[in-house]
């Protein structure tokens, strides 16, 4: 399989520079991701990897401005494609694209849908637990009807949605802000993710669904407003092998036919095998290293992208022993990351220029293969180790603050995932 | 491995009534049964690992808590020693509760938030009549020195650990009474893969040390290829097959099993584009399981003979599956076979509670 | 199971606390010293007579004889005979009722408006002056003694500036409304001149107490991954708050509301004192000082069984509103 | 009773056995007159009080049944059974749209309104009717409801002199038996004419507990009458009674209404108790039970028909929002204005205030039985430690007189000689040290919103004594209900030893307050003194000199004549 | 019993959250008072003084139509006079009908409601939370009864019920002697604390029900907690995962609950003191109750004792909601049966 050819032609829809998100919490500030940067493409699949703390699905919040408080972007660009908007706000465009970041919030957040679209960890949390599933899927299509008919019109999209409306609505579920026309295509849209007996099941309340069933109407409501790029943060991880096979080749059926750009984020390389046609590693909120699938998982540059291959059990070969990194997940509190590679404590191979945080180097293999490791740009070097318990003479082994894992110290990732 | 087994379950059932209130008697409901584990047998020799394999709502973890006695079994027998656990009385079911231990899956809700981890580790020991509170806390510190934390961290609180350490925590306490036989309940499926590696090589060193015989539930298939000797699949309450893990995973029998090795993704490049033949349909629930082979309405190679009766399979130690495609004589090959499509339906009808965790319903509402 | 079987499982449900109810109130006389007789026959009764009165009572039956005999009687409708008042327990009891249901709906239709609103408002401009405010009306609210707040309006509104009148009820619903039929709006005026302090008074504690729970439910609700799934699908912020935070808010709203009655049916009882209102609860306090048994024990089953049937009513709209309940 | 001396020897004879007895409670009296120096009391008292101290025996032998209500009362007020406090007037306060005389006997006679602007009246009272039942009750709330629909044979004008009312001729044919004729021409609001026999029939309905399907509670206001029959051939009625009973009209005049024989046989109870059916002024209108009562205008009344065509009666339990429903112009006249808005009433343009002394005397009784209240020495105590003037003053504003003895003056047996006991906290405290009840704690019950400032009283009692520094004291609220029920369960044992409680006596007779309150088998006694007992037999054997302040006709003649009789 | 983490997140809410800063201070200054009431209160409570009678609280004049009656020649006259009464630093907060400082009373009034609300709710919790444990624990036909019962309770409104039970039962006073005054400290006030035992009993009878909920459904909750299944795989009696983990887990929203409690009892209190079911006199109801016939002539009788009960309950429920955010037990505000 030589896809990596194919993918290096496509065009860009979307480049992500020096992304960065905080989280202002009590205990101080959370960078849950720091300076990362990657790109999407015209119909390809890319993905991100990491473990629960790493920022992969804040990264993909942030990308739709969804990051709630205490949480914000602090800075970096978000080059969106799209020659209307870079014609309208010419100040933030560059060429055919524009930064999203620049926008007005309402044009921003009329990108949902069209533009953007996003598939949840867990189906059974992300459905309001008492609308019909077909109402809420057609309510995706009716707003994203109307702001066609009326582009620029924020209002437009509530128009025959009064002040009185909300009480009653709130009280009595009413139909009357989708019209039958949005219906029938919820229906239409569940048939085609595959769910039988579409008009009956578009009639039932979510609980009444089975997690796998759910999930595909989720991916028939992220795919109501035709968007161009499908972010699917964990689409797999609440649901079994088997339903996780037929969500997974849902997903792919889906992207070949519209040649969307999908974004997948996952803990799961065997999932990231299975799909993605390029890869990030993310680590402590940075993208540690990222390529084409080769790239990561034959050559992988980082110690951690290594270590993480090597902690997985094989399916076909029993190995005698796993590999794992050594530590826990690290916090993300600004005050408790030092200038170094964060990854330094656990790695095998930390050497003294490891205790300065390391830029993106360009790694072997294809031309996108980078890695924010020095052993990218010079081999390891056994003199200049730092001894094997440099990190724990400050401080207490494994005490709490310093692992991310402990419940209090998790508020970034918690809050949107849970695995 | 030909001796006795350490643990032989025989025909194991636990079901769950709903609807059991006095005002559904009033109303002349009949209680609705869950079969959370619908005769289940296998044997665990002494030191071996069985894994117990099974996707969500197939009832294993409520086998690993019913053999132990947490809850009350509807059904069978489960011998420890060739002792029936069922009949024991309290001093011997107290005795065999210092033998057989349990390491749960979540490591934020197996420890007490309230107590220090070396209360909990010493817990056992003290509910086990060690009065002594000195003594209790320096095993405690041992035994959390054996999983790998530090002595000094005796005075902690559970919040103040990460999930790899807390569940290095519920080991120790599994291991305060030193048991022979230990149910590890998914103790790996809430880490990071990392610290997942971490744990497993952990509990192999602890199996060989202290000679320990594990029954490790799981879903992940490969951990269990790379942590167990043997494998019983589960599906709805039942095993479908069992035998050896090598064999089992080169050499699948029943097409459920198949289908499970067929679907995990491997994190290798030649995984690529892959496309799985997925089974069709969800877990039926339950509540109200398929007739005959409850994989039929799932199964690729069902046909009408799956409709009709259960298919069986021996307790031995080779490899069993329970299917009659394994039987070259059985009326199965005359029936005519089923099209998916209907199943699929079928599979969709109840599907309303196979979604939740392993966990089944509760006795009553 | 289907809305149908819920409702009937519920209405079970509700007959046997119902029974319940009987059977505590029924019991209340056992752990109560003295002997109904002393308060129904003649200070000079002679023991004869007081044997006589007993018999009549029922009172030397076996306890089971006296508590079928009284089951029964409910049954037909008949609570006993009150001796102070030589009225049929049922028609003193049923008498009062409209004037307490007439104050609690009232109450209850003002906490309502005012309520979900300002919990709403409080939920969404966050730290904002509009919150300050609702929260600290909210916390004045459930922490102020009803009987005190009435005493107070009463004393500001009533006495100081003569906005409305002082007491009693003035004219019942019904009568209003019918003469309204008639084109006379008088009688509703008066109507409402009369509940509103009443109606204010006992809507605070509960509008308060609404307010609260709306704000912390929103503001949880909008934190549900279902509202930020909603905003990824491009749902205008208003659609999300008031389509969907607002319904999944008040589903729990209506069931604390639905437990909180009791509260406010104890709210009445001080607020008919208060405003000299006419209503159950007054004649609970009289039954009580005047040891009239039947009238008491048929009030408190009447108030008993108004609770359960409300929480019927409550429980049969969460289930609407919230299918899963049902399962 | 000055003057006049008579030796000890006719006065054991007139008293019978009971008067040894009484000579050593006497004695016992004697002690604290010592103790108390003899000059406690207020108007003129003092000298007498202090020879009562020292002798009983030089004290003149009572001859007339005045006299022997008027020595009863001497020897009460020794003996202190009570904490005398005060005679409590009705205050009404009354808006000027009416014109209206409040009067003694806290009823409220809607006949005597006269509306100045519109045609209608409206009364607030502190509470509503128990029931319509005119037989069926026993308190002046459900009276002044019932009583404006019913009449009596008898009854009083506003200075207390009885009146013919649906008798208009009565007297005594013997010593058992007085006769009524019964009036012409009165119809029933049914239409229906009064006869004799519906007269018979309400009495022996109140009086017999076979008749009419009720146990009257009234019957004990009627002590002494046994039945009733109808004259044959005329129109009038016989009415018997046990003994001599010399107070019999005046008993009428306060008590009795009339029903219809008929409409009363023929209902149910609880019919009876919301309609009424009597020859009054005024017929039901409407009946919201416990809310209100409307009537109107009764225009075949045997008089002339009322001057207001409509009255309804309500009921306020707080006296604040009764004065607040009269300023805001919601109701005409109301009861017990409490005497700190006495001034808001009296000030407001609109309104006025229509005070006037009640019948009823205000006091603290202190069962006689119970410990500390056994002893005379602390009971007297209990007296001297209050500051009855300042209470008046400073509680009550002056709406109240200060008592001193069980009847009230203008009373018949009120003994003119006996005033109430000074306020000297320092004899009180030696008399407490006397008693041999030094530290006792003792708790006051009180009814609240029964009579006027009634817990104010209370407090200001429990208060005074509190600060007795060998006594301590303190007050509990009671339902009037159920303190009530307690005091005339009949057994003196079951309720509290130490009560505020409040008698109105529409006879004006002074043995209709001694009677059940201080004779030893009293239906609300808290008192059992064999003299007392003897002294009240003595006088309710003779037929005094008037039941009622100028009693005019038969009564005082036919009394002469039974007095006579009885001595023998 | 208390977790670090626990004490974490109260300082955090501590740190936060303004309101929690108010309400504990007004906690305190309530228990203080309360505690230290006759070394602070100016007079004796119960004292009278009738000639200092309606003295208004500082800051205030009052114009007082005072009408008496004399009654002259056999007739009644009404006299009016106007006079005015002004404040003194005396009675800071004015005198009642009786002349008794209402300053003492309010201090005194204090220590009978936080009495009554402390009793009463450790009452109902000691009912209410081992019903609501074994309810939760045990599931099955005993949850079943045991929450029809309480079912049965919470459709009888608590105040209804308290008048009933008050009204009807005999008014129990319990009298601990004052520590103070038996030490001499203080030796013109009231020689006893006088408790309502009577109140105190019903009200914790009316108010179990909510702890027994809210203890059936956190105990519903541990139960399924996988230390309770560990801890029974070890062979732990019911007693002891009860006693250990049950228990020790559900301690927080039932303390938060019981909060709350004392808040809504010292309102439940206040009431059956207004509508007189009292068994003292020393209570903000019961003051309020007096001054309700002052309305017009002395607004302060009544006013004074609410604005204290509205403080105290204020404070008292801000120190809730500081447990409840911290803690987060999910309670939201069902509990609670403010009167």
């Amino acid at each position: 399989m030589s896809h990596s050819n194919g993918v290096a032609s496509r065009q860009d829809v979307l480049r992500v520079r020096d992304l960065s998100t905080r989280f202002f919490t009590d205990e101080g500030q959370v960078n849950a991701v720091e300076s990362v940067s990657f790109d999407v493409r015209d119909g390809e699949i890319l993905g991100i990897v990491g473990e629960s703390g790493s920022g992969k699905s804040v990264t993909a919040l942030s990308l739709i401005d969804l990051v709630e408080s205490p949480g914000r972007v602090t800075s970096g660009q978000l080059w969106y494609r799209n020659a209307d908007l870079a014609e309208e706000f010419s100040d933030a465009a560059d060429g055919e694209f524009v930064d999203l970041r620049a926008l007005p919030t309402r044009v921003r957040r009329a990108l949902r849908g069209p533009s953007f679209s996003m598939v949840f960890q867990d189906p059974m949390s992300s459905f309001n637990p008492s609308i019909p599933v077909g109402e809420q899927i057609a309510e995706a299509v009716e707003v994203q009807r109307r702001a066609r008919a009326n582009p620029r019109s924020t209002r437009s999209r509530t128009q025959g949605y009064g002040l009185g409306r909300y009480l009653l609505d709130s009280v009595v579920p009413t139909l009357d802000y989708t019209d039958d026309e949005s219906h029938e295509r919820a229906v239409e849209l569940l048939e085609q993710v595959g769910i039988p007996d579409p008009e009956q099941r578009a009639r039932e309340y979510p609980h009444q669904f089975s997690g796998g069933m759910l999930q595909r109407a989720m991916i028939a409501q992220a795919l109501a407003g035709e968007p161009d790029v499908l972010i699917a943060d964990e689409p797999t991880t609440a649901l079994d092998v088997t339903i996780q096979a037929q969500i997974l080749n849902l997903l792919r059926d889906i992207q070949e036919e519209r040649d969307m750009s999908v974004l997948m984020i996952t803990h799961d390389l065997g999932v990231i095998a299975r799909m993605c046609d390029r890869v990030c590693v993310m680590y402590a909120g940075e993208v540690v290293e990222r390529g084409t699938l080769e790239d990561v998982f034959d050559r992988p540059t980082h110690p951690y992208t290594e270590g993480l291959l090597g902690s997985i059990p094989d399916l076909d070969d029993p190995a005698p022993r796993l590999q794992p990194i050594e530590g826990n997940v690290p916090s993300l509190l600004d005050s408790e990351m030092g200038d170094r590679c964060y990854f330094a404590d656990r790695c095998p191979k930390a050497m003294t220029e490891c205790l300065q945080h390391p830029p993106e180097y360009e790694a072997e293999g294809s031309a996108e293969h980078r890695a924010r490791c020095v052993l990218a740009d010079h081999p390891y070097d056994e003199r200049e180790a730092l001894p094997p318990d440099y990190f724990e003479a400050g401080r207490p082994a494994e005490t709490g603050p310093v692992d991310g894992g402990t419940d209090d110290d998790r508020p970034a990732e918690e809050a949107q995932q849970n695995d | 491995m030909t001796d006795d087994p350490l643990v032989r379950v025989e025909s194991l059932q636990k079901y769950y009534y709903e609807q059991d209130t006095f005002v559904d008697r009033l109303l002349g409901r009949e209680p609705q049964s869950v079969k959370a584990v619908d005769g289940v047998s296998f044997d665990i020799a002494p030191g071996e690992t069985l894994g117990l394999v099974g996707e969500s709502g197939c009832g294993k973890s409520t086998t690993g808590e019913t053999l132990l006695a947490l809850r009350e079994a509807t059904g069978g027998h489960v011998y420890f020693e060739g002792e029936d656990v069922f009949a024991m009385g309290d001093d011997d079911r107290q005795r065999f509760r210092r033998r057989a231990q349990v390491v749960f899956q979540d490591p934020y809700s197996s420890l007490d938030p309230r107590m220090t981890v070396g209360d909990i580790v010493a817990e056992p020991l003290q509910i086990h009549g060690q009065s002594d509170r000195e003594g209790r806390r320096e095993r405690a510190k041992e035994l959390l020195e054996r999983v790998g934390l530090s002595a000094s961290q005796v005075d902690r609180y559970p919040s103040e650990f990460s999930g790899g350490q807390r569940q290095r925590v519920g080991i120790a306490r599994a291991l305060a009474l030193e048991p022979e036989f230990v149910v590890l309940d998914e103790p790996v499926s809430a880490l990071d893969v990392s610290v997942q590696a971490q744990v497993l090589n952990l509990l192999e060193d602890l199996q060989e040390e202290f000679g320990l015989t594990y029954l490790f539930i799981a879903h992940d298939l490969s951990v269990v290829r790379h942590i167990c000797d043997r494998v019983a699949v589960m599906y709805l309450g039942e095993i479908v097959e069992i035998g050896e893990t090598d064999d089992i995973f080169e050499d699948p029998q029943h097409p459920y099993t198949q289908a499970l090795l067929e679907s995990v993704p491997r994190a290798a490049t030649s995984e690529h584009g892959r496309r799985v033949d997925a089974l069709a349909g969800d877990v039926p629930s339950p509540r109200n399981p398929p007739a005959g082979c409850h994989f039929h309405t799932r199964c690729p190679y069902a046909r009408e003979a799956c409709r009709e009766e259960p298919p069986a399979y021996d307790v031995g130690r080779n490899h069993e599956a329970a299917c009659f495609r394994l039987d070259e004589s059985h009326a199965y090959w005359e029936s005519t076979p089923i099209a998916q499509n209907a199943a699929d339906s079928e599979g969709a009808d109840g599907v309303g509670e196979s979604t939740g965790p392993d966990e089944s319903p509760s006795e009553a509402d | 199971m289907s809305y149908g079987r819920f409702l009937l499982k519920r209405v079970l449900q509700g007959i046997l606390v119902v029974w319940g109810v009987i059977t505590v109130v029924f019991l209340l006389r056992f752990i109560t010293p003295g002997s109904p007789v002393d308060f129904v026959a003649p200070q000079d009764a002679s023991q004869e007579l007081r044997q006589r009165i007993a018999a009549e009572l029922g009172l030397n039956e076996p306890l089971y004889v006296q508590y079928v005999d009284y089951l029964v009687g409910l049954l037909n409708g008949d609570m006993g005979y009150s001796y102070i008042f030589g009225q049929e327990a049922s028609a003193i009891v049923f008498g009062k009722l409209p004037a307490t249901v007439e104050l609690a709906v009232a109450a209850t239709v003002v906490a309502v408006v005012l309520s979900i609103p300002l919990g709403v408002v409080s939920a969404t401009r966050r730290h904002q002056p509009a919150d300050y405010g609702a929260t600290t009306f909210s916390l004045l609210g459930i922490s102020t003694p009803n009987f005190w707040l009435g005493i107070m309006l009463l004393l500001v509104l009533a006495v100081q500036i003569d906005l409305f009148p002082v007491g009693r009820r003035g004219i019942a619903f019904s009568t209003a409304f019918w003469m309204l039929f008639e084109g006379n709006v008088s009688g509703m005026q008066t109507w409402l001149a009369h509940i509103t302090l009443p109606a204010l008074t006992l809507g605070t504690y509960f509008t308060a107490l609404i307010t609260r729970l709306t704000r912390s439910g929103m503001l949880d609700e909008l934190g549900k991954s279902y509202v930020q799934a909603a905003r990824a699908k491009g749902i205008p912020e208003t659609l999300v708050r008031y389509r969907h935070a607002l319904r999944n808010t008040l589903i729990p709203v209506i069931t604390v509301v639905g437990l909180q009655l009791g509260t406010l049916i104890g709210g009445a009882v001080i607020t008919e004192q208060v405003f000299n209102w006419p209503g159950l609860g007054q004649q609970v306090i009289s039954a009580v000082n005047n040891r009239d048994w039947p009238v008491l024990q048929g009030s408190l089953i009447v108030i008993g069984t108004g609770f359960v049937l409300v929480n019927i009513v409550v429980d049969s709209l969460y289930a609407y509103l919230d299918p899963r309940v049902i399962e | 009773m000055t003057g006049e001396s008579v030796d000890r020897r006719s006065f054991l004879k007139l008293a019978g056995g009971a008067a040894a007895t009484a000579a050593l409670a006497g004695c016992t009296g004697d002690d604290g007159g010592n103790g108390s120096g003899g000059d406690g009391n207020g108007t003129g008292g003092g000298g007498n009080q202090s020879t009562g101290g020292d002798q009983g025996t030089e004290l003149p032998e009572p001859e007339t049944r005045e006299e022997y209500l008027q020595r009863a009362n001497l020897l009460l007020h020794d003996q202190a059974p009570w904490i005398f406090l005060n005679r409590q007037y009705s205050v009404y306060g009354k808006s000027n749209r009416i014109e209206w005389e409040a009067r003694r006997d806290e009823r409220i006679d809607a006949y005597e309104i006269v509306p100045q602007e519109g045609t209608g009246v409206r009364i607030t009272q502190s509470q509503m009717d128990s029931g319509l039942d005119p037989h069926d009750h026993r308190e002046t709330t459900t009276d002044n409801i019932v009583l404006q629909s019913y009449e009596g044979l008898l009854g009083r004008d506003a200075d207390g002199n009885i009146v013919e009312v649906l008798a208009d001729g009565y007297e005594r044919v013997e010593d058992g038996t007085v006769r009524f004729t019964i009036r012409q021409g009165v119809t029933f609001h049914s239409g229906e004419e009064l006869t004799p026999a519906d007269v018979a029939f309400s009495i022996n309905r109140i009086v017999d507990d076979e008749v009419g399907g009720l146990v009257s509670p009234q019957s004990d206001q009627l002590s002494g009458v046994t039945g009733a029959e109808v004259v044959d051939g005329e129109r009038a009625v016989d009415v018997s009674s046990d003994g001599i009973n010399p107070i019999v009209f005046s008993l009428f005049a306060s008590y009795c209404d009339i029903v219809q024989q008929s409409w009363i046989e023929e209902n149910e109870g609880p019919f009876i108790n919301s309609n009424m059916n009597g020859t009054g002024p005024f017929q039901l209108d409407s009946y919201e039970q416990d809310v209100s009562v409307s009537y109107t205008r009764y225009e075949d009344y045997w008089r002339e028909p009322a001057p207001a065509e409509t009255l309804e009666i309500t009921a306020a339990g707080e006296s604040s929002t009764r004065v607040n429903q009269l300023l805001g112009g919601e109701t005409d006249i109301i009861v017990n204005v409490p005497p700190q808005d006495a001034g808001r009433v009296q000030e407001n343009g609109n309104t006025e205030l229509s005070p006037v002394p009640s019948t009823r005397v205000i006091y603290n009784a202190m069962v006689y039985n119970a410990e500390p209240f056994d002893s005379v020495e602390f009971r007297q105590a209990m007296n001297y430690a209050i500051d009855l003037p300042s209470i008046i003053e400073n509680i009550l504003a002056g709406f109240a007189d200060p008592t001193g003895q069980p009847t009230l003056e203008g009373f018949v047996g009120y003994n003119s000689d006996v005033g109430p006991y000074e306020s000297d906290p320092e004899r009180a405290q030696q008399l407490v040290e006397d008693s041999g009840y030094a530290g006792a704690e003792i708790t006051l019950h009180t009814p609240v919103g029964r009579y006027l400032g009634d817990l104010e009283i209370a407090q200001a009692v429990a208060g005074q004594i509190d600060e007795l520094p060998n006594v301590s004291a303190s007050v509990r609220q009671r339902e009037f209900g159920t303190l009530a029920e307690e005091l005339l369960d009949g057994d003196i044992s079951t309720g509290p030893s130490f009560y505020l409680i409040g008698w109105g006596n529409a006879t004006f007779d002074a043995s209709q307050t001694i009677i059940p309150l201080l004779t030893t088998d009293g239906a609300l006694t808290s008192y059992s003194n064999e003299e007392v007992d003897g002294l009240i037999d003595q006088a309710q054997s003779m037929a005094g000199e008037g039941a009622g302040s100028g009693d005019e006709s038969g009564g005082t003649t036919e009394g002469g004549n039974s007095s006579g009789n009885s001595s023998n | 019993m208390v977790s670090p983490r626990t004490i974490r997140n109260l300082k955090r809410e501590w740190r936060n959250n303004w309101l929690a800063k108010i309400g504990v201070a007004l906690v305190v200054a309530i228990l203080l008072v309360a505690v230290f009431a006759p070394l602070l209160a100016p007079y004796n409570p119960r004292s009278q003084s009738l000639e200092d009678s309606r003295l208004p609280p500082m800051g205030f004049t009052e114009t007082e139509n005072s009408t008496s009656s004399q009654f002259v020649n056999g007739s009644v006259q009404v006299v009016s006079e106007r006079t005015t009464v002004n404040a003194t630093w005396d009675h800071p907060l004015g005198t009642n009908q009786l002349g008794q400082d209402m300053l003492s009373r309010v201090i005194y009034g204090a220590r009978t409601s936080l009495l009554v609300g402390a009793l009463g709710t450790l009452l109902a919790m000691l009912i209410g939370v081992p019903i609501g444990l074994v309810a939760g624990y045990y599931r099955g036909r005993v949850d079943d009864a045991l929450m029809r019962f309480a079912d049965v309770m919470l459709a009888f409104p608590s105040l209804v019920l308290a008048v009933a039970l008050v009204g009807l039962w005999q008014q129990a006073v319990w009298r601990i002697p004052d520590p103070f005054v038996a030490a001499g400290l203080a030796p013109s006030m009231p020689p006893d604390i006088v408790l309502p035992g009577t109140v105190i009993v019903v009200v914790g009878l009316v108010t179990w029900v909510w702890f027994a909920r809210v203890a059936r459904g956190e105990a519903l909750s541990v139960r399924e907690e996988e230390y309770v299944k560990a801890a029974r795989s070890l062979g732990a009696s019911d007693a002891f995962v009860i006693r250990k983990h049950v228990l020790p887990n559900s301690v927080t929203p039932i303390l938060v609950l019981g909060t709350i409690q004392v808040a809504a009892i010292i309102l439940l209190e206040s009431a059956l003191s207004y509508l007189g079911f009292s068994g003292t006199s020393l209570s903000w109801g019961f003051d309020i109750n007096q001054g309700r016939d002052y309305l017009a002539t002395a607004w302060w009788i009544a006013t004074v004792p609410g604005l204290a009960i509205v403080l105290a309950v204020i404070g008292i429920n801000l120190v809730g909601d500081w447990l409840r955010d911290a803690l987060d037990p999910g309670l939201g505000g069902e509990g609670g049966s403010g009167a």
